[in-house]
């Protein structure tokens, strides 16, 4: 039959998202969606180098410069679902409950461990467009500072072992807390912030680039996810009971 | 700890209940190591017979040589692979990429040096009047090979298991080419990777506990063969 | 006589040091060519070249007047070659013993042939289930063989046959390379420190020392260091005290050699031109030519073998352990290059 | 395809221009696996050589487990050393995990299985007329075991480069047990699975690149040393 | 003489077969005991137990006195072994020859022990730099003796030593062996094929036969099938068609022996209740009885070994090749169980 490729971030294949959603397509359009899930960087070369069809990934910045050197047509956001800091119960840093910036701040005064995935992901490059917004730089080589390279859940799991603070997004955290089966020794602490949203969006590679893309199906695809009968699917994915994404489709 | 255990029986539900994802990774374990080793042995055996038994300028250049391969990262091997098969590349066409071909391809590439490696120090540790004999009793130079391949089979079976043990178990290769797609290049390896970096630590042991059964069956089936020979 | 085997300007080297020279050496069709010498004088290299498992480092080996080097296509499967150490491969006797007819394509009648072979060695046929590591040392040299004449070569080169092989079974191995030459025609060419085993079997020996070929009759190798004694005469000093004579040698560290048939054995020593030495009998034993018979007398280090006539034999006192003189002229000995 | 050839570039630039992440990365490597082939070269030589000399009850059956613990997946080594030494497991007080001795335990346990099953294969293919003549004159079992070891020293030194070549490309336990931690448990395997991850394909390949050329350098120096023993 | 070695209730067993049998065995101390006997009798077995190399399936092995076992402190550095099999560890000459006094703990005047060693054997001390590979089959032979000689062992058991050796080498061989006996007290078990050589250097000599230890005089083996011939004798027929007379054996297979001195030889047969065989004279050597002789005769295929008094010898016409008759009385064939 009809195969598609997708290559997407591991957010969406760890949480379970796709297992759920890939039967739906399937059943709609006939197309059978395969899909490599890896970081974002690696997600976007693979559609640079015309060994996908269609992406689905989340980081803004790196998306608009791909659309723009023509790699990708058709960016269209899908949904989003948000980071948030957490940290030790203890909260050391007493940083529960404050904003966003003088959390990040008082992190990076007081030295307490961070981790940081620090693998060019979405999240990754949020976490550093935060620090950037609120103290005009990024750590690097400090101490305190961890860069995994790793998975956000690899992350965390340092953050736990470390007793240190680090940036997630929400469905990670509810994976984590369900692998923990509950006994999770974090907390979160900051949340709810306007540029703590993470906003998951859809590529079509480039036809005109790569003449071997399925670009119709990537199309059809992309328009599944965006119609009514996608979205829906998306926002009544439930994680431990915890919707993990909000259906937010638009065209850019 | 906890997981250890629970990785434990998990492995038994997995294999005895029949789970097919489980069967579906180890299916695709099977034929793609079949297809690398026996490509690699086949290649590798003479190859490895030749720089052992041969003496030529630059031998000890060619070893050293081989001996470095041996230290190939695996993501390295991918990166490689992918670069030619990959859409762009020179053998874009043949549409390997994300394929069992493609990742038996660079698994080749991994088993290879190990191959030779060994098979070549075997080869050499052979007592030198054996060559003698043979020449003696007007063996071609095919059948002193064959011969002094039996002769060296207790070499040449590590080789071979050594080789097994590094291709059943190597992740990055199978990552990069393969893409870990379910149903079709999800292999065990890139299935515990998958399942470890999901936090899954009791499905990772499971898994690993199943390809360790499948190398114990190798292996027992390799060791009556040995007591026969 | 027809050749079939000849070694043209052979020369052969390890590390640079040169360890066979022969100018030519012709050897016929259906001989059995006896090869002598002292440890290290190159029998084994010149077998390994004759039997093409080695190349000579300069040189040629004619196989029925064509030149010919190893793996050659026609010669390969003729000449076939026993090494001096022993080496059988890890299987069953059986399979030792028919893989030279394996890989001659044999397939058909492989036990019958394993049985012959092993006959033909005085082993009996139940060996041929064995390992090859549930033998005996003489066990072993045994099969070995036996796995080279089960192929029936056109030559066989055997370096030391006997080895290790009890005084029965050298007789066994006699008979078969005997009856070898008869029934197939074999050409041999054999090394052994078993003297009179060789001299029995043998239609002609080489005489190997250095690396160098000696006419057979040179058979007594006197070693230096030599001292000048008087204008003319020059002597090397035996282990007994005795005194050995030569005429000038070309240097101080030169061999010379001395043909059995120049010196003569007596119970007392006779004087003129002239020289004596005394030693003793250590063995009686029978020579190619049917007139005479070989003496075996050491003095202090030295072995002499020694020619006498049968006739003279029966007259002179001569039996083991005896107190004899050695007669020879010092003009006799001949210098080694 | 072009990322090959930047890539090349990389590695000079890398190397030359003393890039101080890949220094901290080469460094790490070079500490870490230096601690684990020390340890199971010690251990798995005295290990491998009394599988291969002595003879006893059960023995194929050791020789059947050894050969397959050469199919033990990294990443699953890693978990396994994971549960011991993380804060909740039975180890967790000795503060092992995300530092390089942890990496180190868990590389062992990857490397043991190769020299010993390599060890006892050289050693079980010395002549066995070698044991009788040590022992007809006079050696004391310690004795028999250094001569055979340097009887068999090719054997042994293809198994050190065998077991150094896995070390040094392995991930999994690198990844699990070290964290990946920059300036601190990034070793150049680990660092070129992020950036490959990342999409920094070129980076990838230059890391490769680096390890390979630390691998030929020690090869190199072994060469040498073979040719003098 | 004081006891060394003795070998009690000794028995080895190979798959459950029996290859050595030896229900009692002293060696005294300092004395050369030779070991003869058919391939496979069991020589290299009797000389690993004695040297402790393998242990013995059942039965003991008392070292002055002491029983001891494999690995036995004091006695292994006393008892060593030269095996049949030449085995060099890959090294240097010098690294082989010096790795006997290096276990022993021995660090200074290697050089010097190593060169006297060499010496011993017969080779130059240049030979210390060659490598293990680069000998010809006797000097790698002389090499592993000179290994031995090197350590000056109390016990010395060889396998053999004389294999591939050139006949000069085999005569410092022997010196080598006598030199240690006196210098060094060393006692000696040497087993060989080499008869006169064996003869020549032992006090006594211990023959064995499938595994079993038989009387020195019994040496002449005569194996079966027996076939009745009248109701008192049995015969065997030789390959030369002669037969050869015995009384009833207790099996057809069975082997009997007769002792040199129970046959006599002469130029023609004679007649009486005696029986006759005539066979070829191949050797006459000495024996160690200095007033008789040794004569090998072969008939068919069978070896005799005959004594003759010197006086006999003197007027007896024997000489090798010649004809001769050996008389003999079946009753002094005895039976091997
Ligand atoms: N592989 C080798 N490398 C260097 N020298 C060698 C090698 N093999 C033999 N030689 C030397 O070559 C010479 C001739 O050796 P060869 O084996 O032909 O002697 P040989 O007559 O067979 O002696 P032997 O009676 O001891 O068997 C000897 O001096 C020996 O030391
Ligand atoms: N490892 C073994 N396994 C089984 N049988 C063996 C083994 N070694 C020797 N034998 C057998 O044991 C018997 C005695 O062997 P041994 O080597 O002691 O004989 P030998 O008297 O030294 O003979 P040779 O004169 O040929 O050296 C022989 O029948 C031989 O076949
Ligand atoms: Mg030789
Ligand atoms: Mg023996």
């Amino acid at each position: 039959g009809k195969q598609l490729l997708l290559a997407t971030t591991t957010s969406t294949d760890n949480t379970g998202l796709l297992d759920y959603l890939a039967p739906m397509f399937t059943k709609v359009a006939g197309i059978e969606l395969k899909w490599v899930a890896t970081g974002t960087g690696k997600a976007l070369k693979l559609g640079e180098n015309c060994d996908c069809d269609v992406l689905m990934v989340h980081a803004p910045s790196s998306e608009k410069n791909y659309l723009e050197a023509g790699f990708g047509v058709n960016r269209r956001h899908v949904m989003f679902n948000d980071f948030v800091i957490i940290g030790p119960d203890s909260d050391p840093a007493g940083i529960s409950k404050q904003g966003l910036c003088s959390a990040l701040k008082k992190i990076a005064g007081e030295k307490y461990i961070f981790a940081s995935r620090g693998d060019n992901s979405g999240t990754n490059k949020k976490e550093i467009s935060l620090w950037q917004q609120c103290t005009d730089q990024t750590p690097e080589l400090q101490q305190w500072y961890l860069q995994t390279g790793q998975g956000m859940l690899a992350t965390i799991n340092l953050a736990v072992e470390r007793k240190g603070y680090t940036l997630t997004d929400r469905g990670t955290l509810i994976k984590f807390a369900a692998n923990s089966k509950g006994s999770v020794p974090l907390k979160i602490m900051v949340e709810g912030d306007q540029s703590l949203l993470n906003q998951y969006s859809v590529i079509e590679v480039n036809k005109a680039r790569c003449p071997k893309v399925k670009n119709d199906l990537a199309r059809q695809f992309g328009d599944w996810l965006v119609s009514m009968e996608g979205q829906k699917a998306i926002g009544d994915f439930r994680l431990l009971d915890k919707q993990l994404f909000i259906p937010n489709a638009s065209a850019e | 700890m906890e997981f250890i255990l629970e990785g434990l029986v998990k492995a038994c539900q997995l294999l005895v209940q029949g789970d097919r994802e489980t069967y579906s990774a180890i299916f695709a374990t099977v034929k793609v190591s079949s297809i690398s080793m026996t490509v690699s042995l086949l290649l590798g055996i003479p190859l490895g017979y030749l720089l052992g038994y041969l003496s030529f300028p630059g031998k000890k250049g060619v070893r050293t040589v081989v001996d470095t391969m041996l230290a190939l990262p695996t993501v390295f091997i991918g990166l490689v692979v992918y670069a030619f098969i990959s859409s762009r590349g020179p053998l874009g066409e043949a549409g390997l990429l994300f394929t069992l071909t493609g990742i038996a391809i660079g698994q080749c590439i991994l088993a290879l040096p190990i191959v030779i490696a060994l098979t070549a120090t075997s080869v050499e540790s052979l007592d030198r009047v054996l060559r003698l004999t043979l020449k003696s009793l007007g063996a071609s130079p095919l059948q002193i090979f064959m011969t002094s391949i039996w002769e060296a089979r207790m070499g040449l079976l590590i080789a071979a298991t050594t080789a097994t043990g590094r291709v059943l178990t190597e992740v990055g290769i199978s990552m990069m080419v393969g893409g870990n797609i379910k149903w079709h290049t999800r292999t065990i390896t890139t299935a515990i990777a998958m399942e470890t970096s999901k936090g899954q630590f009791a499905t990772g042991i499971a898994l690993g506990l199943v390809l360790l059964i499948m190398a114990f069956t190798i292996n027992l089936a390799l060791s009556t063969l040995r007591r026969r020979v | 006589m027809e050749d079939i085997l000849r070694l043209h300007k052979v020369r052969h080297q390890y590390n640079g040091r040169t360890v066979l020279d022969i100018p030519d050496l012709k050897i016929g069709r259906g001989s059995i060519v006896g090869l002598a010498g002292p440890n290290g004088s190159g029998k084994s290299t010149m077998l390994k070249i004759l039997s093409l498992v080695e190349k000579c480092s300069h040189g040629t080996l004619f196989f029925e007047n064509k030149a010919i080097t190893p793996f050659a296509k026609g010669a390969r499967h003729l000449l076939t070659f026993l090494p001096q150490e022993t080496y059988l491969l890890k299987r069953s006797v059986f399979d030792n013993i028919s893989y030279g007819l394996k890989i001659r394509g044999q397939k058909k009648e492989l036990s019958l042939c394993v049985a012959q072979a092993l006959e033909l060695v005085g082993l009996s046929s139940s060996f041929a289930e064995r390992q090859w590591s549930e033998l005996s040392g003489g066990e072993a040299q045994r099969v070995a063989l036996a796995a080279r004449l089960a192929i029936k070569p056109a030559c066989l080169m055997l370096d030391e046959p006997t080895v290790s092989v009890d005084m029965e079974s050298a007789r066994n191995i006699r008979r078969a390379i005997l009856l070898a030459r008869q029934e197939w025609g074999t050409t041999l060419v054999i090394s052994s420190h078993h003297q009179s085993w060789l001299n029995d079997i043998s239609d002609r020996i080489v005489y190997l020392y250095n690396g160098r070929l000696l006419d057979y009759s040179y058979k007594n190798v006197l070693l230096g260091p030599w001292e000048k004694f008087s204008d003319e005469l020059f002597v090397v000093k035996m282990t007994d005290g005795q005194l050995l004579y030569a005429s000038k040698p070309p240097k101080a560290g030169s061999s010379g050699v001395i043909a059995p048939k120049d010196i003569r054995i007596s119970s007392s020593p006779s004087f003129g031109n002239e020289k004596n030495i005394s030693g003793f009998v250590t063995g009686i034993f029978a020579d190619n030519n049917p007139d005479s018979l070989c003496i075996h007398v050491v003095c202090g280090d030295q072995q002499f073998i020694v020619n006498i006539a049968v006739h003279a034999f029966q007259i002179a006192e001569i039996r083991p352990n005896q107190k004899v003189s050695l007669t020879y002229n010092p003009k006799d000995i001949v210098w080694l290059a």
